[in-house]
């Protein structure tokens, strides 16, 4: 077994030493009734080139000729292969958590790079080291929120991503918050009027997609200044975190909590997981802030160096007071959106960001060309809905073509006004002008 | 060298990317002009290569296991096989998207469902959900279950009962699902004793969570009695998986009395552990759970699979724990693993992580204070007591570890032991590196009594020496400014 | 340009430094007459996203869905993943040849463990650190014969790869050295009777395959015995080295240099090329030897280290005096095969070449059910040329089904037996029991 | 840590590799019993992990352009794209057998025709070879095509010209084409005069090799006029292509009386430089020596590539120079850089390329000794005539960059300058990586005067001081061998 360096001669004079006669006597300490007397009913093991043989077998099965036309939460955008070279050296890619900073600076240091990142995307003070994505991390703020103001009450905007606010719901289930969701109008931002009716002195939070689920850059700075003025805080939550290089940063919105992932800088979609969320806040909530944290300081010979900090909210420390029970998150997957924006910098994000919103106009234009008129008239990044007439037929008939378009958003939203044929697509970098128009085309046909 | 923040590198205009040009008539005009962001100031600008060396010298400051062994205990750092990393780079798998139609999906599904089948085998269960996020996760998952199943039957109940050998997670979970926690005391063999269970259980306590075995490395031996205790008052049992390398193929905590465990597939299965996750906690559960189990769940309709993503198929479920279907990545290298062991493979892990611990043991018993002298299976804790005499502490010894080329054990946990040093050294390591990490811990102890200051004088070899978590957490320094100085 | 990191401001202020008006102006020493006047007649540049897809849509022209039943001096193995994440590793791979020995210890030491491995393989007491190819190793012996022997003629079997016969032309041009061509028999093996009559005292070497190019193991002890009575030295050519893990070595059959490539280990086919030639020899002509060699010594303070050696046989040392004018060799391609041939071992090395002849058999009784029965009747070890009726239809038709079965034998030998119908055909560990029964019925049907 | 030799490591029966089982009835029956050998002693016996470390922690022992700056004269040490990684490994271009069909090989045979005619472009020739599998293997190449060229017309002749400048290659590329090398001086100016070439030529030379620029970096400016003199007497002009980085897009030696040069393509275009190879060395040429290049070459019929592969079709072909087609797997690479590149990338590199010399040669003169004052393009040499006072050679200044964290330059080449430092930072590296070398340089020239010792006994930093070659030469070890021990 390549894994296991044991040879017969080994297990024998470890025995010795141990003192065994046998393997099994090691486990003496487990009582036989406990013990499985069968082998593990598994598939027999496979060589590398069956075992290769049958994953590309299945893999296969999921292949398309075309980058898909959904986003809705997970984005396909193109990652340099030099992300995924540096990912992969041993160094980073099979350590651990940095319990021992001298041999972990290379670690940490990345770490402290993206809680730059995302202070200088969102417009926040302080970050957090990643969490595990952006629905949970949406939750967090919630109960961060909670734990701020002392309130019990959460509302949400049903343009926030129907995703988020599932996991929003399991997680506030046990603390009995309440929940109100407020809708959202022909435009596809959150009903104002609505959202101040229900802020109150009882609410913790608002939480906004931005952009939201519908694509629309949502009406975050009215929102932010209906729950200041309750004493609410605002959570911003991003799930194309490409849009930050081109829309205002949520800090400078007026927004408290900037939550979400950064699945598209560097993470491929790998069906939905895993990629990093991130969760970024004001200074002041710092030390209400969940999940592990990078800080500079010096060593015994006053060089810069970095260790994880403030693990006083942490549970190994604080254990049932913890602010969270999170303590692996998703460090590679963090270091992946921390080199690939290290490669897209300042202009290169402005210019991917850019892209982006072309390509959605492209869409825009072909889709209403080939009759699909948008369904909302917010602005938007690069997604849309579109109407076309039934959205389920049409992803299904997009399928029998290899083309993903999976978001028909009657799935989430039944009720919604132009509901059967509302269907919600977006368009990257990855999305050429020949393609936008094949799409166009083939919705149409 | 020291390598600067890659904030501090660059040159103004530089960029690591080639892009398409953006659209010939492009403007943001459509956007609000209020909405609407210049470029991100303090951003990097930076070549490509500039990237490249700046992580590539970074990681040369990091140990990993494929630098040197890595006997972090509890943490089980085995080899991560590179094979699973190909493989889950496959396009089929990586570029899926998570709403791509089922039919254009069948073959993530079906790896799902396979690993699905094979995780409830594996630790002797009915069903297993493959959402959470990670062991934490799962843990929160698991309590939620019980929550739910509680619930049911009319009273969610208020108490966990967790022993004080557990994780600092099983408190943190316990309470985040609102349940006030009950600390058990172990006896002075390390074990949970059915009398001090018995004693601490009535009918508010909605269960009992149990590492097995547990953080010192000992088989809780009287777990089929204590989970008959709980259950005869109509509590559960949970079991924290964070172990169950010691325990593959060899024992079932589904045959034990659990009703509950979550996986952790960085530990048990080789997932990549990248400096921090991305982890993956499945949670296998009993039938009588199952009902609750979150969604999704991947189902087989004739040759077809399907995902159940609504509550309307599943009526009684906690709900979603994270986005979209779990972490997919991880499923295919632990699927990878599980395929590539086999019945025996799977076997053999255990059998060899035991022996690996229990060879470490028997040669620093004597030279280190073993404070539980009770058999232990993966892992063993030690602690620092035959060294304080002459002022060399257990986070000294691990510093020096650093100097010797190794990681250090974990250190300072479990709580019940002071000074404890907490060594897991997994099945893929060899027998010859076993021995340099015993020649080293025994060197360590030498050097204590000849040379104490030298010991505490640790680490010398690496880029920094000890560092100030006192001052980075007293004045929190988060995040790269301008002009940032922290010297 | 994500590679080109000047700055228009970088740009200004180094032609300042360098005191010049514009870049144009530091190349005033090439005369205006001799510069180019226009852009360059290229396509224009190519984004990343638009240059995977080109060469995504080049590459699937060339994809097939089962690995090629032809060897023929290139062979398809699998090549672990492991492999090729460590190669690479940029220490590795953007390091060149080892001139500073202090800070290139890691290629030196691994250049060290491939000349131990080449060794062990072939039973030679020393190997260089590397060839283009097995035909230039073949040439340079043929060459290092000359110098050798001071002889003028060099005697190759019909069988050995004709490729490497072509090559050896092409280098023995210049020499004027006479070249004889001995057939062979029908058992695949060199006509030994002809050899013994080729073999003369003008003789420098003779060359032959090990197996040859009809897949058959040669007669190597007896064609070295008739070499070393007549005063020449005796070279095996390797193509396959998967074969050393079975076969004797060509040192302890009595050649005095072993050639061939290292292919099979760690390197892709990769249309032919690159993959790392192998060249070693006796002892006693070490001196002789083209190639860069790594040699073991000690560094100031006594410890162990490695460097380039014996340079004075070079051509950066002797120029026209050289023993070879090579230099960049195959670096990269030998590290892969080190790897491989590590992770391999000596356990992992003998099952591999026992599973490869395993293959070839398995397929030898496919085709003879098939009615393709094998043309000679040598001991193989996992390439055998059958008769399958008309050679080129073949392998035509078997295109047609996306089978490559490349290597009709009458391309080589249109005046050998059976030409028209013979078809070399090789099986390896690639090559399971059902796609072995799919080429051998699809050839029949 | 020290690293043992691979042969050093492991235990008996351990493997590395996950092998189908052999076929049931397996025996090795068929084979002569004299031919069969058992296991090959000595090959090591490691797991997967122990392979892993191994390579890992030997390649953190190596130098390379993803550390740090390589400033290698002549190398052309430029970043390598990661991107040309990826490409290289399409299942379509790694898994593609050289004999596979034309019409399962269009994809690769119509990537060989676009390169061949965009490196015939960029040099300004009518055809290019693919061909050889380095630039030493060009040079023989076109030594050959030129041997060709004249013995069809009645005489190979005797002699090829080489000035004193030139690669060692030159010479023993002749050599090996059995031409005897008459070798040229150049003027004080660092370059080859005409009237130089005037006296030596006669119609018993074949040709006449040149680098331009040559290897001080110099620009033969009058490269028109010799080879006007070679030509007159029927002599050909072969170019050596080392330093084409420097003229890319600028100027092109079929333009300058060239009739045959050749590429290297780790050089010029970025493959990776490996440790040594794999190189790819293309020749191209004017069309009077077409009809010699060697095989294969690929042709374009009405939409349809092919090769040319025999010589029926090519009856004056010098035959074949390696086995199949050429190192494919380069031209991947290469094409895929000047796809990005584009026209103007193509010239910028040139042109940024030239800059970064000029910048650094601006910067040391007066620190170091510049032997040929004369315009210099993409590299520069300088001497250690002001350090030798003090008693530190060009070896010493080499050594102590390499505490400094840089490569150095190459060292005593170019022959005709004694004590030779040439530096070549090629287009990729940051004008504040050229600013930190001039600073180490700088500072290594101070401390040359103040503390010469220091100098001399460096490197400190690697892992190994200056190593004994003489020892190494005298009595060699090439191998490993069981008990092996060199201190």
């Amino acid at each position: 077994m390549r894994y296991h360096p044991h040879t017969p001669d080994d297990v024998r004079a470890m025995l010795d030493v141990v003192g065994a006669e046998r393997v099994d006597d090691l486990f003496r300490s487990i009582p036989q009734a406990l013990r499985l007397d069968r082998p593990l009913d598994l598939p027999p093991a496979a060589d590398e080139i069956a075992l290769f043989s049958e994953l590309r077998r299945l893999a296969a099965r999921n292949e398309t000729a075309h980058p898909p036309f959904v986003g809705a939460g997970c984005y396909p955008h193109h990652v340099p292969p030099v992300v995924d070279q540096l990912l992969l050296r041993g160094e980073f890619f099979t350590a651990y958590t940095p319990y021992q900073p001298e041999i972990s600076q290379g670690t940490l240091q990345a770490l402290f790079e993206w809680q730059t990142f995302v202070c200088l995307l969102t417009g926040m003070d302080v970050s957090n080291a990643s969490m595990y994505d952006g629905a949970t991390a949406t939750a967090e703020a919630a109960l961060m929120a909670g734990r701020i103001t002392g309130r019990d009450k959460v509302v949400v905007s049903a343009a926030l991503h129907p995703e988020y606010r599932k996991v929003l719901a399991t997680y506030l289930r046990s603390t009995g918050d309440e929940i109100v969701t407020v809708p959202f109008g022909a435009d596809g931002r959150t009903d104002l009027a609505a959202l101040a009716q229900a802020v109150d002195g009882r609410t913790a939070c608002v939480i906004l997609g931005y952009p939201n689920f519908l694509g629309v850059v949502d009406a975050l700075p009215e929102a932010a200044a209906l729950a200041r003025a309750a004493g609410a805080l605002t959570v911003a939550a991003t799930a194309e975190a490409v849009s930050l290089g081109l829309l205002q940063a949520p800090g400078a919105l007026g927004a408290d909590v900037a939550v979400g992932t950064f699945q598209s800088f560097g993470n491929p979609m790998s069906f939905g997981g895993p990629a990093p969320g991130f969760f970024a806040t004001r200074e002041k909530s710092l030390r209400q802030m969940p999940g592990r944290v990078a800080g500079a300081t010096v060593d015994k010979q006053g060089r810069r160096g970095f260790v994880l900090t403030l693990s006083t909210r942490e549970q190994h420390i604080r254990r049932e007071k913890a602010t969270s029970n999170i303590c692996t998150n998703s460090g590679l997957c963090a270091l992946a959106s921390t080199i690939h924006l290290s490669l897209l910098g300042k202009r290169g994000l402005a210019e991917l960001a850019r892209l982006n919103h072309g390509r959605a106009r492209m869409l825009r234009d072909a889709m209403e060309r080939a009759g699909c008129r948008p369904v909302f008239s917010g602005p938007y990044f690069n997604e849309q809905v579109f109407d076309v007439g039934d959205a389920e037929a049409v992803v299904a008939k997009l399928a029998k073509r290899g083309i993903v378009a999976g978001a028909p958003l009657a799935r989430w939203y039944p009720d919604a006004p132009h509901a059967k044929g509302a269907l919600l697509c977006a368009a990257t970098e990855l999305h050429g002008p020949e393609l936008i128009q094949l799409f166009a085309s083939t919705v149409r046909s | 060298y020291e390598e600067p923040l890659v904030f501090e590198h660059g040159s103004r205009g530089r960029c690591g990317v080639s892009l398409p040009p953006p659209p010939a008539d492009f403007d943001a005009g459509d956007l609000p002009a209020a909405l609407v962001r210049p470029a991100v100031d303090g951003l990097p600008e930076l070549s490509e290569l500039e990237v490249v060396r700046h992580f590539t010298r970074l990681s040369s400051w990091n140990h990993g296991i494929d630098t040197g062994f890595y006997p972090l205990g509890s943490c089980t750092m085995k080899y991560n096989p590179k094979s699973s990393e190909a493989l889950a780079r496959l396009p089929g798998f990586a570029d899926l998207h998570p709403l791509a139609p089922a039919e254009l999906a069948q073959g993530a599904l079906e790896l799902m469902y396979r690993l699905e089948r094979a995780l409830s085998e594996i630790a002797g269960f009915d069903a297993t959900t493959l959402a959470p996020a990670a062991g934490a996760q799962g843990e929160l998952t698991g309590l939620m279950l019980i929550r739910a199943y509680h619930e049911a039957r009319g009273n969610p109940r208020k108490k966990v009962l967790i022993p004080d050998t557990a994780h600092g997670t099983n408190p943190a979970s316990s309470a985040l699902n609102g349940y006030a926690v009950v600390q058990l005391a172990s006896g002075p063999d390390g074990r949970l004793h059915p009398e001090t269970v018995r004693a601490a259980m009535d009918e508010d306590v909605a269960a009992i969570m149990i590492t097995n075995p547990n953080t010192l490395g000992v088989f809780e031996s009287h777990i089929a009695e204590i989970a008959a205790i709980v259950h005869a008052k109509g509590g559960l049992v949970y079991g924290d998986g964070a172990n169950m390398n010691a325990l593959l193929g060899v024992a079932r905590p589904g045959d034990m009395g659990f009703d509950v465990m979550q996986y952790n597939l960085h530990k048990t299965f080789a997932t990549p552990h990248g400096g921090g996750g991305p982890g993956s906690g499945p949670v296998a559960v009993k039938a009588a759970l199952a009902p609750y189990l979150p969604l999704p769940l991947v189902v087989k309709e004739g040759e077809r699979f399907r995902l159940v993503t609504e509550a309307r198929e599943r009526p009684a479920t906690v709900g979603k724990l994270r986005e979209f279907w779990g972490n997919f990545g991880m499923f295919v290298r632990a699927w990878a693993l599980i395929r590539e062991y086999g019945p025996d493979g799977v076997r053999a892990t255990a059998e060899l992580a035991v022996l690996n611990a229990n060879y470490v043991r028997k040669q620093l018993e004597g030279t280190y204070h073993l404070p539980y002298p009770t058999d232990s299976l993966h892992e063993v804790v030690f602690d620092d007591a035959q060294q304080k005499d002459a002022g060399v502490t257990t986070m000294d010894v691990a510093k020096r570890l650093i100097d010797h080329g190794f990681h250090p054990p974990t250190i300072y946990f479990p709580l019940v032991v002071h000074g404890a040093l907490m060594i897991e050294p997994t099945e893929t390591e060899s027998r010859e590196t076993l021995d340099a990490f015993v020649a080293a811990m025994k060197a360590i102890a030498e050097e204590a009594k000849a040379d104490p200051e030298a010991v505490r004088a640790a680490p010398t070899r690496p880029v920094r020496a000890r560092l100030d978590e006192t001052r980075a957490a007293r004045k929190p320094v988060l995040r790269w400014q301008p002009g940032m100085n922290v010297e």
